[in-house]
């Protein structure tokens, strides 16, 4: 194996991964008054990866494939490989990348430190860039824990006690997280070579002499990633990290960390043990229940946070698990409900937050009960997060509805009629603390003062917080009723799905 | 100018430019700056000359005096040698580099640079070499007392009482460790009438006093290495010493005995060092990496943290033994492309870490850990460079920290020595334990920060970003130059 | 650790390591190669007809190099930490025996390392046992109260240290510009060459050796003592 | 029991009892003089050792000449340093031994 670049198409990967590596680098270079440079570079990266990712996902849907691929150690390659999971996930993180940096724009204006944020800020998305073209379990390794590294910064960009308390914590979890992951990494290198995620289902012939190590080495996997997937033991993090600035938690929660986390369990079960394999092994049940729990879990616990945002965090803990629990039912269905679910919740969670932040910045509202009369005050961003709220709680024709449908396809079909059951009580959950919220916005008269209203003229506020909010709501209607278009969020799960089970 | 041909020259330059340096002593500035620049420029030269050649012709033995190898003494370079050849060039000329800005700006705000730094530096990297390249074992005892006497004269130059007291101590360790050596040396001349490595290897056989001399040797070199419990010396040492000082010490020096040991263990007498005593060195290196990541979490003053830091890394030098020495050849194999990797990476991360540290101190004026809070916004560049240093000490992809405890964990895996897998595990933890402590207090914004930080030379931050980023690109291509650096190595025979 | 401790924990240790060594002094080693024969066999080729300084200057010469490297950095650390000349105190030691033998003894002392020098070539002797002479000649001058000139920061001084190894170094550098290998003497220049070496040698060790006596920095306690009274 | 074989038995007994003093003391200029002793009793056994038996070896003795002067500017350098740490300190020992 040389050890220079190879594969066909090689330069298409990199070009991506470039496409926010140089930035960064540049942009920590910027001094802090070079505001409009920044601005221009940040968008400028952001709609660049954007096309990229576009045509790759145009050119993997017709069949072909690109890989990057050198020795980075004896008898471990760095590659990165474009192929229809890959696109998933890197199409929604480029997308919702580039509404989380308008809003990052609008949202920090004026605050010091922003070179340093955006520098982290597009190292970030470069980490969540990787982690979805990895070709192989180190690679993806690499670049999951290069997200921990990025990631932190922006925890504790504020500079406070809180938020400093807070990266401690995040760290505690991510980093044990990591060394857990690198375990089982390890010991599956150890047992099957370089583990690649193309040739799946290779693990199936090594059933045979040490399946117990193939156990230990799943759970191990799946610990690593539950921390950043926040399955139930190991959210912790995500509620405290609610500290740090909106467009971050937006990025933490709907995007980059908890996806990757998601995604990671997607290529485990999928592209390393292959779902036979797993099944085999009889380890997707026990990650139905973990799922199930998680989704239970965390909804009771929404119920009772009184703050926006930590009812979000919360939230995202228990829909992030839809997806663990669509790759645990065993079936084409029940992926095509946990990918779609994927892309999904990541289009409504970000709007939730976009109009969280909005709230924040422009009537500083923090908590739940100080929201009355707020749809009369600021009409487009209470729309933006009525269709959110309606979305996940699964309203037809919302994209909610159309991953929930999907998994109660494939929990049928998988043979376990409770995970129906599962379904239906977290729904009714989701509606019990969203809809509370969607009433005071909406039929609650003002009571009193904003806490902290700054005036935008005649907007409700700024055109960059606003922009994003109402664009990423128009894209869950659409991913809902538009959901049999060519390029849809579900067509291109039922793609995946498809050669994932014919493969 | 073939490899066999440039072996010498890598003594000569530096051993030249050390006795010009203390002719110059008394020169303007500028003369001894461009002298020093031109130095480092050949010296890296060569040793990339060296590097290219060897990896074209293999093994370069150089007979000097042309006598032949009992009788004379060899200088042999594999690919080994070249590689830390190369290393030592690199990081003593960012070090040379950062010590020149620190002499001109010191210079012009009116401070007094420490006279007669440049001969002991030249003198340090004379030793280095003479260490990688030489074929003998009473020689190896000359290069080793050179190297302990330049360290001690550098460690002194700071001026403190305290870095006499450190030098005192570190020149005490240093001696007792040099005349342990020395006597294993005398024990194996005695018995086998010859001191040249090669020969060496051929004649040895199990017997009481090849096994005493392999023992006293590995006592001395492990004191010279500062192996927990004998680390008493490094932290003071290091701690103290003027910035590209304790870089240099803790990157090359301390390296240079343990590649006199894994010479002695792996290529001399192989089959005299028993398993057994390769777990007790393990078990001190475990020790070694607890303890000082302990310490270095308690620590209050930044380079003594770093110092701690020093200690604990050497610890995942000596978790290598119990991995290679009496396990299977696939398992000594990752386990020593793991161990010479992180000579490599941790000689680049820790050299950048006390690089930035330093230039993070003299911006603040003050050396404690608390003291550095609201640091990241005026110096971004330097705590970015502590970053990307501390990145590759966890051991965090992408870099070569990483590489290299994976390939431990790998062999770990391989050879079912569970234990040294928590160790290695445990020890990232620590380490990112005090180096994310550093950047809770650098990133908490203080309000009252208002520009009490001094202006520091931008060229600071140039050096030690270099070094941190070629440590953290070797995280993505380690594969060549590992096989480059193990290939003839005894201990990789089964795998190759 | 308590006194006690310490000094059990350093018997067993010492002990320990005695009782090794003289278990292992017992055997007598029998090695199969001898480096002795070798040297006798290379004698004649060497330039020198004594065999120890034969090795010292010509089979083992690397190792003398690296030798006077190890003194002028012992020496280069006594002039960094040298008193400032105003601390220093003429150190006169009133031995009136002593003076009135030193004026005559010096010239001796002289003659007696150069015929130490000379004789390095056929019988014991050469650089360094010479080189040491002349130091014990001059600190017995400085000790007498004589006034011998100062090994300080001037450039005659350091010349003077490094006079020996710049010669080695030239030497080292012309037999690998002439193509030869690193110290390898031409055989019919070998002799001079290694004389001229010990010649330089003598004089630097010479050097180093009274610098490594007369920098060494004074410990006069009265103004220090006062000194550190105010510190506290 | 050739002379060269006393030689190397007085060596041992030489290099014991200097590591003794050497951990013992705390005393620097006491721990130079006993890594004196023990470099000389290092060097017994170098050349005793090796020529047990064999008549006189000019190998170990070059080296033991590099030793000696190696040990010399070593302890040049040790004791330069001690007369400047006990300028600035008024202890003859090191921080961590305490005075005695």
């Amino acid at each position: 194996m040389n050890t220079f670049a190879t594969g066909s198409g090689w330069w298409l990967p990199l070009a991506v991964l470039g496409s926010s590596l140089v930035p960064a680098l540049v942009i920590m270079l910027l001094s802090e008054q070079r505001q409009r440079t920044r601005t221009a570079l940040n968008l400028s990266a952001a709609l660049i990866k954007l096309s990229l990712v576009a045509y790759m996902t145009w050119s993997v849907a017709r069949g072909n494939s690109y890989e990057l691929r050198f020795g980075m150690l004896p008898g471990v390659d760095f590659v990165l490989r474009a192929d229809a999971m890959a696109m998933l996930f890197a199409g929604l993180s480029a997308v919702l990348w580039l509404f989380t940096t308008i809003y990052a724009i609008g949202y920090l204006e004026g605050s010091p430190n922003r070179s340093r944020f955006f520098g982290f800020f597009s190292l970030c998305v470069a980490s969540t860039m990787g982690i979805a073209l990895a070709g192989n379990l180190v690679t993806f390794l690499v670049f999951y824990e290069l997200l921990t590294l990025s990631t932190y910064p922006l925890v504790v960009h504020r500079g406070t006690p809180k938020a400093l308390k807070a990266g401690r914590t995040y760290l505690r979890y991510t980093i044990g997280g990591g060394a857990v992951l690198l375990t089982g990494v390890a010991l599956l290198s150890m047992i099957a070579g370089d583990v690649s995620f193309a040739d799946t289902g290779a693990l199936v012939n090594l059933i045979a002499q040490d399946s117990a190590l193939l156990r230990v080495a799943f759970w191990l996997l799946i610990a690593g990633l539950g921390v950043k997937a926040a399955l139930v033991p190991l959210h912790g993090w995500l509620p405290v990290a609610m500290v740090a600035p909106a467009p971050v938690s937006a990025l933490l929660h709907a995007v980059a960390v908890v996806k990757a986390g998601a995604f990671g369990i997607v290529r485990v079960v999928y592209n390393v043990y292959g779902v036979e394999t797993a099944q085999l092994l009889g380890l997707l049940f026990p990650l139905a229940v973990l799922a199930s729990t998680t989704i239970v879990w965390g909804s009771m616990r929404a119920l009772f946070q009184t703050e926006i945002k930590k009812r979000l965090a919360y939230s995202t803990v228990s829909q992030v698990s839809y997806i663990a629990l669509g790759i645990a039912l065993f079936g084409p269905w029940g992926t095509i409900g946990g990918l779609a679910h994927l892309l999904h919740q990541g289009l409504m969670k970000i709007t939730l937050f976009f109009c969280a932040g909005n709230y924040a910045e422009t009537l500083g509202i923090h908590d739940i009960d100080e929201l009355d009369g707020a749809g009369r005050r600021m009409p487009a961003t209470s729309v933006a997060f009525t269709i959110g709220a309606f979305g996940m709680i699964g309203v037809p024709p919302l994209a909610g509805f159309v991953s929930k449908w999907y998994l109660g396809l494939g929990a049928l079909e998988a043979g376990m009629p409770w995970v129906l059951g599962v379904l239906v009580l977290s729904s009714l959950l989701n509606a019990a603390y969203f809809l509370p919220i969607v009433h005071r916005l909406w039929f609650r008269p003002q009571a009193g003062p904003w806490p902290d209203e700054r005036s935008f003229g005649k907007h409700e506020t700024s055109r960059w917080l606003l922009m994003p909010a109402v664009a990423t709501a128009v894209f869950t209607v659409g991913a809902g009723v538009l959901a049999n278009l060519p390029y849809s969020p579900l067509r291109w799960a039922m793609l995946v799905s498809v050669r994932v089970y014919t493969q | 100018m073939s490899a066999q041909s440039l072996l010498p020259w890598m003594l000569m330059v530096p051993l030249s430019w050390a006795t010009l340096m203390v002719l110059l002593a008394q020169q303007r500035d500028a003369i001894t700056r461009v002298v020093n620049v031109v130095g480092a420029l050949v010296l890296v030269g060569l040793s990339v000359a060296l590097y290219a050649g060897v990896a074209q012709e293999g093994l370069a033995v150089h007979a000097l005096g042309g006598w032949s190898a009992p009788l004379g003494i060899a200088l042999r370079a594999d690919g080994l040698a070249a590689t830390l050849v190369v290393l030592t060039a690199v990081v003593s000329s960012a070090c040379g580099l950062y010590a020149m800005t620190s002499e001109r700006a010191a210079r012009t705000n009116g401070k007094s640079a420490p006279r007669y730094f440049w001969p002991l530096f030249w003198l340090l990297i004379t030793a280095l070499n003479g260490i990688w390249l030489a074929g003998d074992l009473f020689n190896l005892y000359v290069g080793l007392e050179l190297l302990g006497l330049s360290a001690v004269g550098l460690v002194a130059l700071g001026g403190s009482e305290a870095s006499l007291s450190s030098a005192l101590r570190y020149l005490m360790a240093a001696l007792l460790g040099s005349l342990a050596y020395l006597l294993g040396v005398a024990l194996m001349y005695a018995a086998y009438g010859t001191l040249a490595l090669p020969e060496l290897a051929e004649l040895i056989t199990r017997e009481p006093m090849t096994q005493l001399a392999i023992a006293l040797m590995t006592v001395g070199l492990c004191l010279k290495t500062a192996l927990f419990p004998l680390h008493g010396w490094l932290p003071p040492a290091h701690g103290v010493a003027l910035t590209p000082v304790s870089a240099m010490l803790s990157a090359l020096v301390v390296k240079g005995s343990f590649y006199i040991l894994f010479r002695l263990w792996f290529e001399v007498a192989p089959d005299v060092v028993t398993p057994l005593a390769a777990q007790g060195l393990g078990i001190l290196g475990a020790g070694a990496v607890l303890w000082g990541g302990w310490q270095a979490l308690r620590e209050s003053s930044l380079k003594m943290l770093v110092a701690h830091s020093t200690v604990a890394q050497l610890g995942y030098l000596f978790i290598f033994f119990p991995l290679a020495v009496g396990t299977g050849a696939t398992a000594a194999a990752l386990a020593t492309q793991g161990m010479l990797l992180h000579v490599v990476a941790h000689a680049l991360a820790k050299s950048a870490m006390f690089l930035a540290s330093g230039t993070l101190i003299a911006s603040v004026g003050r050396g404690g850990v608390a003291d550095l809070a609201g640091v990241g916004r005026h110096m971004p560049m330097s705590l970015f460079a502590f970053g990307l240093a501390g990145v590759s000490l966890m051991g965090l992809p992408p870099s070569g920290g990483f590489n290299a405890k994976w390939l431990l964990l790998q062999s770990a895996l391989a050879s079912g020595q569970w234990f040294w897998l928590l160790v290695l595990l445990g020890g990232g933890l620590l380490t990112a334990g005090y180096v994310f402590r550093v950047f809770r207090e650098s990133f908490l914004e203080s309000p009252d920060d208002a520009g009490q930080f001094t202006k520091t030379p931008r060229a600071y931050d140039l050096f030690a970003l270099t070094l941190a980023a070629m440590s953290v690109a070797l995280g993505l291509a380690s594969r060549a130059p590992l096989r480059f650096m193990t290939n003839g190595l005894a201990v990789m025979a089964g795998v190759q | 650790m308590k006194r006690r401790y310490r000094h059990l924990s350093a018997g067993a240790v010492s002990v320990a390591l005695g009782a090794a060594l003289w278990h292992v002094v017992r055997v007598r080693p029998t090695p199969s190669v001898s480096v002795a024969s070798l040297v006798a066999d290379a004698l004649p080729a060497s330039g020198v007809s004594h065999n120890v300084t034969a090795v010292l200057l010509n089979f083992r010469s690397y190792d003398t190099l690296l030798e006077v490297a190890v003194l002028l950095a012992a020496a280069v650390v006594a002039l960094a930490l040298r008193d400032e000349p105003s601390a220093r105190s003429p150190a006169h030691v009133m031995y009136v025996a002593l003076d009135a033998f030193v004026w005559r003894l010096a010239p001796l002392l002289v003659l007696v390392a150069a015929y130490l020098l000379w004789a390095g070539s056929t019988r014991p002797g050469g650089a360094f046992q010479a080189g040491s002479v002349l130091a014990g000649a001059a600190v017995l001058l400085r000790l007498s109260g004589l006034k011998v000139t100062a090994v300080d920061h001037r450039l005659a001084s350091r010349g003077a240290m490094t006079f020996g190894l710049v010669m080695f170094l030239c030497v080292a550098i012309g037999t690998l510009l002439a193509g030869q290998a690193l110290l390898e003497y031409p055989a019919k220049w070998a002799g001079a060459l290694i004389l001229l070496i010990e010649a330089a040698l003598t004089i630097s060790i010479g050097v180093v050796l009274y610098s490594l006596f007369d920098n060494a920095p004074q410990a006069r306690v009265s103004d220090r003592e006062s000194e550190r009274q105010r510190e506290r | 029991m050739s002379a060269d074989r006393l030689y190397a038995y007085v060596g041992a007994v030489l290099v014991a009892l200097a590591l003794y003093a050497f951990l013992v003391h705390t005393h620097v200029l006491r721990r130079l003089l006993a890594f004196n002793v023990m470099g000389g009793g290092t060097f017994l056994i170098l050349v005793g050792l090796a020529q047990d038996g064999r008549g006189p070896d000019p190998v170990p003795q070059a080296l033991v000449l590099t030793g000696i002067v190696v040990a010399v500017s070593a302890t040049a350098l040790a004791i330069i340093l001690l007369r400047r740490w006990f300028a600035t300190s008024q202890t003859t020992s090191l921080p961590e031994d305490g005075s005695s």
